[in-house]
Order: C-alpha cells, then structure tokens, then sequence
C-alpha cells in the first residue's frame, strides 16, 4: 500500500490521471497531421509519431509499474523490482537473436571479424 | 488410509481446513488436465487446417465443462480462507513478504518472457517482409522502366500492418482507444478495492460495498474490452448522424469484414489503387495478419482470463468475505491484472497506431 | 456417509480416466484413419452380404510346394453365379501372405507388392493370369482370393461373390507371421502399464496386508489422485518418469531393430519416422523431466527444511498436466498417424500437410507439458526463494538444490519461447494462421529460433540435476565437504547464463544469420570453461578422501568417466568447419547420448541408489546394485561408442536405413554394417540390464533392511527426518535452524557486501507482513 | 581418422589431440583418485566432521580454483582460433576483392585450379563455377545453367535399386553450389566433402564444393523432411 503523496494528493488518482493523460496525447500524436513538424527534421511522419508512442510508452510503463504494481514505496519494493528485472537480459537476448536477425546466405566471414592478417 | 494426519480425513472436494500444513487434498488438479486436454483435442479435431467440422464442438464443450467443474472445486476450497495462514516467507530476501506475492512475480517473469516471444516475432517479420505501402509506391510493373513493380491480379506477399485500418480514421481507432482507457481505470479500480478492503478502521458493510463494487467495475471495463475487441475485429458498428460536428450517417466496417484475416491471400485496400489506371495491388497479408490477431488474441485470452477470477472475487467480496486479513489476495490478481495493462501499454501503439 | 461419497466420485473419476486412456491411444488422429478396406475379413460385400457356395473358384499354376524364388505363373478362373454378359462379368483380389506379384497384361493391376486385383478393363473377364514369385524364405505360404461373379447391370444387385483360401508348402514348412511393429510397440506398453498395475496393487496390499479390499482400496487411490504433499506427488512423478523411461526403452529398440543392418524391413519408414519422434519426446519430456522433478518434489523441501512446496495445489497441477500431455502426444500412434517430426519438429514440414495428422495432437501434448513446466518453474524458485530455514543463506544452501535452482530458472525463462512455438504451430495447423507458411512469407527459421531458445537451455535443464546429485554423492561417499562450494555454485549459475547465448550451434548450416552464427561459435567454446571447473572440483574433492565404495559411488565415478567424454565430443561441434560434416550424424546422436544417457540417466541412477532408503525406509540391495552397475556401464559405453565414428564415415541420423559402400559409388564401409549389429545387441543388454535395478527397487522394497535415518553420512537436512519422512515433512512450528562449521558468517561484511545486504533485506519488516 | 578435406582432417587431428590430452589427464586423475583416497572395508571416516544440519567447513583453494578456470579457457581460445581460418576458407566471399578465397566467377573456358596450400593450410583457386541445386520431398534436382558438359552434367543413375540423379563434376575446381527447396527444409551432404547447408523454401542459400579428389560418393538428405527422408540421396561423380 502506498505511504506517500504525489502533489499532495492520494498517489492513485495521481496515477489515473497521469495515465489518462498520457494515453491522450498518443492518441493525438496518431490522429493529428504532423508532417510539416517531420519535414522540418527532413523524415516521415510515421517516424515521429513512433517516436512519439515509444517516449511516450516509457513513463507509461514505469507509472503502472511503480504506482499500482507497488514498486516504489513499499518496504517490499527494491527485492520485488530487482525480481522483475531479472528477466531483462534474456529479454535482450531474444529480441536480438530472434527479433532482430534475418537468414541469410554466408557469403563470407561477417566483416567485423575479418581482421584480414590472421592465419596459421 | 491416509496416514499421518491424525485429525481429519482429507476432503478433496469440500472447504479447506485451512489449519497449516494439513495435508489438503484437491481433485481439481486432477479435473483441470483432464479438461484442458478435452477441450486442445476438441480444438485439434474441430478445425483443421482452417476446415470446420462442428461435430467436435461438443467435445471442446465438455472439456470447458470439466475445466470449469475443476475451477468450482478450487474455489469451494478457496472461498473460506480468512487470511489467517497466509504463508509468509522466511528466506534472506525476500523474508517477511507473503509468499503468494513473490509466486506471482515469478509467475510475471515468465509472462514476460511470453510476450517477448511474441514481440520477437512481431519485430522478425516486420522487419523482414516489406510493407505493403513501400511496394505500393514503387509503382505499377513494367518490364523495362519499373521490373519490380507490382502487377494487377498478382498478389504480392508483404506486410500489412493491422493500423494501416485502425489508425485511418478515428472512429475505426475508437474501440482501441476505448479499450485503452478501460484497462487503465481497471486498473485503478482493483487498486482502489485493494485499498478499502486494507483499510482498518472501516466497518464491514461499507467494506463489503466498496471492494464490492469496485470489483464488479473490473469486471464490468474488463468484459467491455472483450466486447469492444469483437466489435472491432467481427462486427463492426454504426455511425449516426450528428450534423453539428459534421459527421455523417455511416457504418463502420469491422477488420474481418474489411478483408483483414488471417486467409487473405487477395487482400485489397481502398488506398492501394493506382490513380492513373485504377488497378488494384493485391497483397498475400497471411502473415501480418495471423501475427495482428494472435498477439492481441493472446492479450485477450489473458483479460478472459482475467475475467474468470474476477467473477469469483466479485463473489468473494459480495459475500463480504475479504477483509484486511486477506485483502492482500486482491493484490495478487491485482498484479496480473497489472501486468497484462502494461503489455496492453505496449501492444497498442505497435498493433493498433505504428 | 462422507467416506462413501469420496469412494464414488472417486470411481468416476476412474472410471473418467480409464476410459480417457483406453480411447484416446485408440482414437484415430484426425482425419484420416486406418486404412485398408478390410476386404480380408469381412469380403466383397458390396455385392451382396454373404458369399455364394455356387461360384466355384479355381487357381492353377500353383505347384503344391514351391522351391524359393522361383517364378510361378498362376491362372484365376471362377463359374457360376449370375450368367456372363460379355461385358462387367466379374473381378477378383488374389492376396499371398509372401512373395510378390508380376502383372502380366492390362486385365489386372498390383495393388500391393503381394495383392492384386482387377482393372477396369478386367472386368470383362472371369479369368485372369498373374506372375507369381515365390518368396525366399522357405515357409508355407497362404492364399486369399476372392471373386465377384457380376451380372453386368452396372448395379451391385444380383452380383454373387466368393472366397477360397488355400495354402502352398515350401519347404521349411509353416513359419511364425511376421509381427506388426505396431502390434509389437502395444503389446509391450500394454504389458508394461499391466505390470505396473499389478505392482500398485501389491504394494497396497503390503502397506496393510490385513484389509485388501475395495472399501480401503478406493480411498487409498482418491488419495494418491487428489494428493498435494510433495512426496506423493514427487512418487507419482516417478512412477510416471520410470513407466515412459520404459515406454522410451521399448521405441529404441526398435529402433535398433531396424538399424541392425542395413536395409532390414522390421518397421516401414512411416513407423520409423515416428518412432524416433516419439522416441525422442517421451525421453527429454516424459521421462527426464517428470525424473528431475521427482527427485525435486521428494528432496528439495527436505534439503531446505521447509514443510512442504509454496503452492502445494499448483504442485499437483503441474503433476496432473503430464499424464495427459502424454495422452495426446501418443494421439494416433498405433493408427499409423502418430507424429514424425522429429522432436525439433522444424517447419515448414510440422505445418504441412504431408506431415502426420497426429502431429497436431503432439503439438496440444506438448503445449500442457509447457504448461505444467511454467507451473513447476515458479513453484519451485518461489519455494526456495522463500522457505529456506533459518541460516540458510543462498550460499549455504545444498548443492542438489542450487542445481534445481538453477535448472528451473533456465526452464522456466525458456520455455514461454517454445510454447509461443508450439501455439504458432497448433493454430497453422488448425485455423489456418500463417505463421509458418512460407508462400505467404513465413520465415521457416523463426520456428528454429524459438525451439533452440528453449532447446538448448532444456538440454541443461536436464543435466543441471545431475551435476547437482553427483556433488551430493561424491562429496558425501568420499566424506569430504565439496570442494570449492562457491565456484561450483558459480559454475552452475554460469552454465545456466550461458545456455541462453549459444543456441545457434544447433544451426549453424540452417542459413540462419551468419553473424549470429559467428556469435554463437565463439559463445559456445565458452560451455567448456564453466564444466571443466565443475568436473575439476568433483576430481578435487576425492583428494585426500576416503572414499566408500557404494553403488551411488560406482554411479557417480562412471558418470564422470561418461560426463567427461561427452563433455569432450562436445567440444568438436562449436568448429564450424567440423560441424559443417558432423552436423545431423550420429557422432552428434553420440555426443548427446553420452551427455544425457552417461550424464542425466547415470546420475539419476546414483540418486536413486542414493536415496532411496529416505524415500521408503528400505535400504537398496548392495549386490544387485553393483550388478546393475557393471551389466549397464558396459553395454552402454557399447552402444554409443562406435557412435561417434560411425557418424564421422558418414552415417546420418534420423534414417531409416545406412548404405553401404558398392562398385559405383563411395559409402559407409562394410564394417559399418557390423558395429551397427554391436550397438543393437548392446542396446538390447542395456535395455534388460535396467531390470535389476526396477527388481532391486521392488524386492527392497518388501524385503530390504530398514533404513537408518542418515544412512550415508551426510549434512543436509533431509537426513536429519527419519526414513521415510513424516507428513508434514518438518514441524512448522519448530522449523530446522543451519548451523555452519565455518567462521565467516560472523565477519562483518565488506562494503560491498553491505550495499547488497541493504538491497537484498528489506529494512521494516513490520510493513510487510501484516 | 577422418580423411574427409584437408581442412576438415587438420582440426580434427588437432582436435583429437587435445582431447586425448584432456582425456589423459582428466581419467589419469580419476583413477589414481578413486583408488588410492579409499576407505577400508567397513570403515565410514568423517575427514571433514560432516555432521546433519551443520553447514560443512569449507574446503576451497582460489589458486587451484582460478587455476582450472583459466586452462579450460586458454585451451578454448586457442581452439577457437585454429577454427577460425578455416572457417573463412569455408564461408568464402564470392568475389576476390571482399577477401574470397575462390576469385571470381569464372570466364568461359578459364579454369579454376583449385588446390590446397599446405603453407597457409587453405584451399585456393582462380576462379569458381557455379551450379544449382534444388531439394524436392523426396529428390535432388541439379541445374548446371550454362557450364560445360566437362565441368557439370546432369543424368540419372541406379543407387540401391532406384533411379537417382547424379551430377558430375570436375576434379580440382570449385564450385559455389547455389541451393533452393521447393518445399520444406533439406540439407545436402556431400559426405566425402564434409559439407552441407541447409536448403530452405523461398530463400537462397549457398556452399562452396570443393571438388578436389576423384571419387563417386553418394549426397544424403541431413535435415528431416518426411517419409522419403532416409532415401533421399543423389550420385555425386567427380571425374579428372
């Protein structure tokens, strides 16, 4: 249970709104036209509003998390978050090794490996 | 003939003796396996390889019944417990927190290893099939000034994201956007049952009517999220007309019914149609598609889930039986509960707005 | 009255699995089912429902006994019946119990290599003439024919058909049939389930000879089928580990069967397509695992000195999932559609349609075994996150618990990968998704990728235990502390990161990214380090020892002689350019067979000798045991040796057969097919060789000396219970407290060990529990 | 042993070696342990006062510890390493300017002259030709695109009884075998080679054959593909 106040007021409806409010914005950033703000950086739209969605879904995630999921606050919080947080590297290595990877043919050693010299 | 226990012969169907240690014997494991591998054979034998054969529903139909019956038995033996032999851990870490709380944290980092398998798939395929706009925008054929071209009739294998419709026009992005606010103030809701069913100094009545309620608005966002997700993908809805903001009588047309499912090898889109000649890009989107439904299927399958230990806690609490004692239970539903709001967090962007 | 009820929702519940188990094996896989028309046995039907005496059969050409191989050109000719309109006047099936039919003329077509019929322009005749080539062997050979005398109306009304049997000698005289390996396959699992039956029985009937009846029987079995006390549950793992280890048994020999020369024809290819599939799952998944966790269920609360598992219920669960898992993953078997995927299963052929229907079903079996791994995961590292007694820190806690530690992690982080997989597959297969379809884009890779995700920590999920047992036995044979604790726990926990980052080795030829494949290569050299640290302290710890030759002993010296050899075969796969030829041979089928045989099974074998008198009370008989011991190291060692050099010269595995070097072309040599012949008869004494260790379980059991309560003197809190322990294993109102010969605990902690202190101990403990 | 490639025979004799080496040691060790540290008939000591419930002294040495974490890695490294060569021999880019072993695709009528270098332990050659082939459930189909009849031919030839194909080729040349399924996975062995690579659907993926010996060896199906697996097989020919 939470022992602290955000501003002053009870930290759940603090949460609920933040949220509410976050999610508002998402909403817009996909519904609103932005391609004037993306061209001035010389990009698309579609990258902005991702970019958007993922900054956006980050306190996001953290706010749920540290609010209603008691990870911040409690006397049980640090353990509790370090067991969540355990998972992070197999998480990467996943996403590395299957999310971000293609077949491919081998032609060739991959060039970061190939120093040029070696041999026996 | 059960031996040690010297007091009280096991009851594996009724309430728990919840006196601690007591050997407390269940038959619901036992009913639970035996239902689920009705219904995966019922599943198996109904559909295969996208054919129907009703004749097998009833078999799935009886393994539901079985996990069900299975589920009541848990329950029966559940619903008594006070709080009192909360197991709670005596090991360096994690000592004094309840037990039950630190399985379901470990039960939340295989979870997260779910999902993570199905973003890795997500992330493979997205990045390795070309979109079907960049294929679009490359043009129609032509064997000497455009060889890579798309032809009218021939469809082409690529990646059709799901938000390609949603995203289009606000009101196909409501239900999602509607969902996405239900699960953030169910959220809140079990958050905020946790917090009077905790309280000390209430008395019971208004105890039992608070966490009452707020449970039952859980479940209430929790099966309009259910709803609003077939709406969204079967049935699509009606627009009135509201001449004020300028909106028109129409329908809107669900996923299914634009094309969007999982055998659309001729997949067409009102965008993909070249201007010049009027010819249609036909797209294989087998793949995007099957990803799009099964990964927020399984979101799904977890508020369903979801749903079904709600319906017993909203019981629990309408017989008032969760008091500071056991309040801590609501915790942790309250944590899964959580969790599939934060993949939820993750899933809409990447399914329903990129 | 509350005895009764629980007797008769008992019986249902009996009544629901028996039949469950009698239909389901039976159950054909979906669609299709048992082919053959069965016009054997129940005739041409069709034509009318019984035969006719009238319609006069005769078969000419046939001597009245044959010399082998020679050729034999046999006449079909029938009268009677309806008159002969010239044209659709009759047909015949002519089927031989040996030989083979040569097809003549147009009138009559094979359709198998012993049955021939009619053809559609044969069916103007009522005579017809075949080639008849008698078989080798030497035995009676039998005759089916069968004839329709038809009245040419186009209809089946007013047909007429009959059947004559006759039998021509050869010169050996009646021989045995040949057996279906189907038949073969069922009658061994239906006389293991039976034996297992009647040794359930017995031992309750030894538990209270004096009331051997149905009123104290039906509680009895309702207890042990709604038990959620870990020991119970950790039996029935074993009881369930044992029978499929046995199931397992039956299909390598088989297997072996086919294999002991080449070119046998004991099974078809289907049948050894899906014996080896099956082979392969029932070991890894239905006898390894539910092994580790017996031994897990039984020991681990004991170790730690907690009273029983976190979730006891969920602990039942886990149990639960897997009969039934088994259940559908033998969907189809004995139909001929059981799965032949092998168990990597790799797409694109899982999803397609040439692949066995029973694959579906396979894949539902293996989606609740996920399932109930998922179960078994959190339950265990919740148990021995939280329940450890009081003094035991992560770092004082038994070795055999550190290894399920360990091994859980890696399974329980794992495994979501491969069951996100299997649901892919289930759904390709059902509803038609597309995940695998490759004409659609599918990647056949991604399937690869999530199994060996999974796949490759499993493989150390399996041998893990065992490193945890044979630090157990040998520190406490040898009545030595084990040396170097702390590395040893190091080595484990690295052994468990590792698995993760070196899944790529399984492929390496596969066209994955070969910068993963790089990646993967340098990753995978780096398994030797963490292992060859473990195997070091085992050879340390005996130093200075005085070791007391048990038969645990014997088990855990041969697992380091066969551990080590497999740990060094191992070594040759990370080499690229080697893999590049010993991928997929049997120098792999070697390898893994020395890790997992000479390293899972060994060292569940020194457990169980290990603690077995904790578990019943009972000592284990020392002869027999060194019996066991002797018979089995040597007829293994027998079997897989010759493995790896088979697999060099070329012999790849998952095949049906292995081809032998002729005048055109370059093949395995002759010898090849010999040592084949070696490892098959050796396989078959390994096989029987178990059998004195499943008779030394059960006349120990009757019959053995009553255990004290530390037989083998050692530390951990399992021998501080008496044998066997009681329920609740501990009192939990006078929890167990460690105490520790060592002085260090007392030293004030380091600044690091402060900041972790402060990080890993939550200051107000007020807070927390309520 | 082996007698495969000379790329495959260097790594495997080095390898064998080592492992004879550890293997020496490792059960050198075991056996004078086990029968030298032995009790005497009857007698259970307790050298280090294990005792039930008491956490047992510790018996550790870092040096030693430390010791035999470090060999086990130096021997790795050291693997890794002589690996390491071949393996660019075997994963050759196909052009010389990216480092290729091979050189470029050869002009009509060039000749490949592919040898090994005994000085460098690897294959070399001047250029390479090129073939394909294509796993069927359950054939081999080879394409010889535009070589010579010398360099690479296709036809048909009795294995064990059944017809299979059989492709030929020339002795001392390399090839880049260009691989496609037309539907599910496969792996051609060329067992006497040493070497084979998965063939997937939908997706190119390619090997070097190094046809250096004259030999006629069989080609085998290594990756699981369904009921025809095991007789899967092709002729391989390699002519002077």
């Amino acid at each position: 249970m939470a022992h602290y106040k955000i501003l002053g007021k009870d930290p759940y409806w603090m949460n609920f709104y933040g949220l509410m409010l976050l999610t508002l914005i998402e909403v817009a950033a996909v519904g609103l036209d932005l391609s004037d703000f993306a061209a001035s950086y010389d990009t698309t739209e579609k990258v902005v509003t991702l970019w958007i969605l993922t900054i956006i879904a980050i306190p996001k995630f953290i706010m749920i998390a540290a609010i209603f999921m008691h990870l911040y606050g409690d006397a049980d919080s640090k353990i509790l978050t370090l067991t969540a947080l355990f998972p992070a590297f197999f998480i990467i290595i996943m996403v590395l090794f299957i999310g971000l990877t293609h077949p491919d043919a081998t032609t060739g050693l991959p060039d970061w490996c190939r120093p040029g010299t070696y041999g026996l | 003939m059960s031996d040690h226990d010297d007091h009280h012969a096991p009851q594996p169907w009724g309430p728990h003796d919840w006196h601690h240690g007591a050997p407390h014997n269940s038959f619901s494991p036992l009913f639970l396996s035996m239902g689920v591998a009705i219904s995966l054979f019922g599943l198996a034998a109904a559909w295969d390889y996208g054919t129907y054969n009703p004749g097998h529903i009833p078999t799935i139909l009886l393994g539901l019944l079985v996990v069900g019956f299975s589920m009541f038995i848990w329950w029966r033996q559940d619903i008594s417990f006070d709080g009192h032999y909360d197991p709670i851990s005596t090991g360096t870490p994690f000592r004094g927190i309840q037990v039950r709380k630190v399985a379901t944290w470990v039960f939340l980092m295989s979870e997260m290893m779910v999902f993570t398998s199905l973003f890795s798939t997500y992330m493979r395929y997205r990045l390795g099939i070309e979109n079907c706009g960049t294929v679009f925008e490359r043009g129609m054929f032509d064997p000497v000034t455009n060889p890579t071209g798309w032809q009218e009739g021939v469809a082409v294998t690529c990646f059709e994201p799901a938000s390609h419709l949603i995203a289009s026009s606000w009101w196909h992005l409501a239900p999602g956007a509607v969902n996405t606010f239900a699960l953030i103030l169910s959220s809140f809701t079990v958050v905020q049952a946790l917090r009077y069913a905790k309280m000390p100094d209430l008395d019971e009545e208004a105890r039992r009517k608070k966490v009452y309620r707020y449970l039952a608005s859980t479940w209430c966002l929790a099966v309009l999220f259910l709803t609003l997700k077939m709406v969204e993908w079967f049935v699509g809805f009606y627009v009135p007309e509201i001449s004020f903001i300028g909106l028109h009588e129409h329908d809107i047309v669900s996923l299914v019914d634009e094309g969007y499912t999982i055998n659309a090898d001729h997949y067409q889109h009102h965008s993909y149609i070249d201007e010049a000649t009027g010819a249609h890009m036909v797209a294989n989107i087998q793949v995007s598609a099957s990803l799009f439904y099964v990964t927020t299927g399984t979101h799904g399958a977890h508020v369903a889930g979801g749903i079904i230990g709600l319906t017993y806690m909203t019981f629990k609490a309408w017989k008032g039986l969760y008091t500071p004692a056991n309040a801590v239970s609501i915790e942790y539903f309250g944590l899964y509960w959580h969790f599939v709001d934060l993949i939820w967090v993750l899933v809409f962007p990447f399914f329903y707005l990129y | 009255m509350e005895r009764k009820t629980l007797v008769t929702r008992s019986m249902v519940a009996l009544i629901l699995i028996s039949i469950a188990m009698v239909v389901s094996p039976a159950v054909n896989s979906l669609p299709t089912g048992v082919g053959g028309t069965g016009i054997q046995s129940s005739g041409c039907n069709c034509h009318s429902a019984v035969p006719t005496a009238t319609v006069d059969i005769t078969v000419d050409g046939l001597p009245e006994e044959y010399n082998a191989s020679e050729t034999y050109t046999v006449t079909v000719s029938f009268s009677g019946g309806p008159v002969e309109s010239g044209i659709n006047s009759g047909g015949f099936n002519l089927w031989a119990s040996g030989g083979e039919f040569s097809v003549l003329d147009a009138t009559v077509e094979s359709r198998a290599p012993a049955e021939v019929t009619h053809t559609e322009a044969g069916n103007d005749y009522r005579t017809w003439t075949v080639e008849w080539i008698a078989p080798s062997h030497g035995r009676d050979v039998d005759f089916i024919v069968h004839v329709n005398s038809v009245n040419g109306d186009g209809a089946n009304s007013g047909d007429e058909w009959n059947r004559y049997d006759l039998t021509v000698a050869g010169s050996l005289g009646p021989g045995l049939d040949p057996a279906d390996p189907f038949t073969v396959l069922a009658t061994l699992i239906i006389i293991s389930g039976l034996l297992l039956t009647i040794t359930i029985l017995y031992g309750f009937y030894r538990t209270n000879p004096d009331v051997f009846d149905w009123e104290h029987l039906a509680p009895w079995i309702a207890d042990w089928l709604t038990t959620t006390d870990h020991k119970k549950i950790g039996t029935l793992y074993f009881v369930q580990g044992l029978f499929f280890l046995g199931v397992g048994g039956i299909l390598a020999m088989m297997i072996r069967l086919q294999l002991a020369g080449p070119d046998m024809g004991f099974i078809s290819q289907d049948q050894y397509n899906s014996f080896f599939t099956l082979h392969g799952t029932t070991m890894i998944f239905l006898a390894a695992m539910p092994l580790i966790n017996g031994f897990a269920n039984w020991i681990v609360p004991l170790q730690i000195g907690a009273p029983d598992l976190a979730l006891p219920r969920i602990n039942a669960l886990s149990f639960w999932l897997q009969p039934f898992a088994a259940l559908l993953i033998f969907t189809g078997v004995f139909s001929g559609q059981g799965a032949d995927t092998g168990w990597t299963g790799y797409a694109p052929y899982i999803v397609s349609t040439g692949a066995h229907t029973g694959v579906t079903m396979w894949v539902a079996g293996q989606i609740m075994l996920v399932a109930s791994s998922t179960l078994t995961g959190i339950n265990f590292l919740t148990t021995m996150a939280v329940m450890r007694a009081e003094g035991m820190g992560w770092m004082q806690m038994p070795l055999f618990t550190w290894s399920i530690l360990v091994a859980n992690l890696m399974l329980f982080l794992s495994i979501p990968a491969f069951g996100v997989g299997l649901i892919q597959v289930y759904l390709d297969r059902t509803i038609s998704t597309a995940f695998y379809d490759i004409a659609a884009g599918g990647d056949p890779l991604l399937w690869s990728h999530l199994f060996w995700y999974f796949g490759h920590p499993e493989v150390y999920v399996v041998i893990v235990p065992a490193f945890g047992v044979i630090s157990e036995v040998l520190a406490t044979s040898a009545r030595r502390s084990i040396f170097g604790y702390k590395s040893m726990v190091l080595a484990m926990a690295g052994i468990g990161i590792v698995a993760f980052i070196v899944y790529g080795h399984h492929m390496f030829t596969s066209g994955m990214s070969p910068n993963l494949r790089f990646i993967t290569m340098l990753t995978t050299m780096l398994v030797a380090v963490p292992t060859g640290v473990k195997i070091f302290n085992w050879l340390k710890t005996l130093h200075g020892g005085s070791l007391v030759y048990r038969t645990h002993t014997l088990w855990a010296l041969g697992f380091l002689v066969t551990f080590t050899l497999g740990g060094i075969s191992g070594m040759f796969f990370p080499s690229i350019t080697m893999d590049a030829h010993l991928h997929e041979t049997y120098f792999v089928v070697a390898h893994f067979h020395y890790v997992l045989v000479g390293g899972t099974v060994f060292g569940f074998f020194a457990a169980i000798y290990y603690w077995y008198p904790k578990m019943t009370g009972r000592m284990l008989d020392e002869k027999l045991g060194t019996l066991h011991f002797l018979t089995a190291f040597v007829t293994y060692n027998g079997i897989f040796w010759p493995m790896h050099r088979l697999g060099v010269i070329g012999m790849p595995r998952r095949t049906h057969t292995y081809f032998i070097t002729t005048e055109d072309f370059t093949a395995l040599p002759e010898w090849a097919a010999d040592w084949n012949m070696f490892i098959s008869v050796c396989a078959f004494l390994f096989f029987f060789s178990n059998f004195i260790l499943v008779a030394n379980m059960l006349i120990s059991l009757v019959r053995g000396q009553k255990a004290p309560a530390d037989p083998w003197g050692g530390w951990s809190f399992e021998w501080m219970t008496a044998s066997p322990p009681p329920t609740p294993s501990f009192d939990w109102n006078n929890l167990p407290v460690l105490k520790d010969a060592n002085e260090h605990i007392a030293n004030e902690p380091s600044a690091i060990g402060r900041w972790f202190n402060r990080l890993m101990v939550p200051e107000d403990q007020e807070e927390v529990s309520h | 042993m082996g007698l495969i490639t000379p790329l495959y025979d260097d790594l495997w004799n080095e390898y064998v070696l080592w492992s004879a080496l550890v293997g020496l040691f490792t059960f050198g060790w075991l056996y004078h342990h086990s029968f030298y540290y032995t009790a005497k008939e009857g007698e259970t000591p307790n050298i280090d006062n294990l005792e039930v419930g008491v956490f047992p002294k510790e018996y550790d040495n870092l040096k030693l510890e430390f010791a035999w974490f470090i060999a086990p890695l130096m021997l790795i490294i050291y693997l890794t390493f002589i690996s390491w060569a071949p393996l660019d021999n075997l994963w050759s880019a196909a052009s010389s300017e990216d480092g290729g072993h091979y050189g470029n695709e050869c002009a009509a009528g060039e000749s490949s002259n592919l040898m090994f270098n005994d000085d460098t332990g690897l294959y070399e050659a001047d250029c390479y030709e090129v073939f394909g082939i294509t796993g069927y459930q359950w054939y081999w189909e080879f394409d010889c695109f535009d070589l010579s009849e010398d360099l690479c031919a296709v036809s048909t030839t009795t294995i064990e009884g059944k017809d299979q194909p059989l492709i030929s080729l020339k002795a001392n040349t390399a090839y880049l075998a260009v691989m496609d399924s037309n539907d599910v996975t496969h792996a051609p062995w060329f067992v006497s080679l040493g070497i084979k690579e998965d063939v997937l659907p939908q997706q190119t993926t390619t090997q070097w054959v190094l046809a250096d010996n004259v030999e006629n060896f069989l080609l085998l199906c290594t990756e699981y593909c369904g009921d025809d697996h095991a007789y899967m097989i092709a002729g391989v020919s390699v002519h002077a």
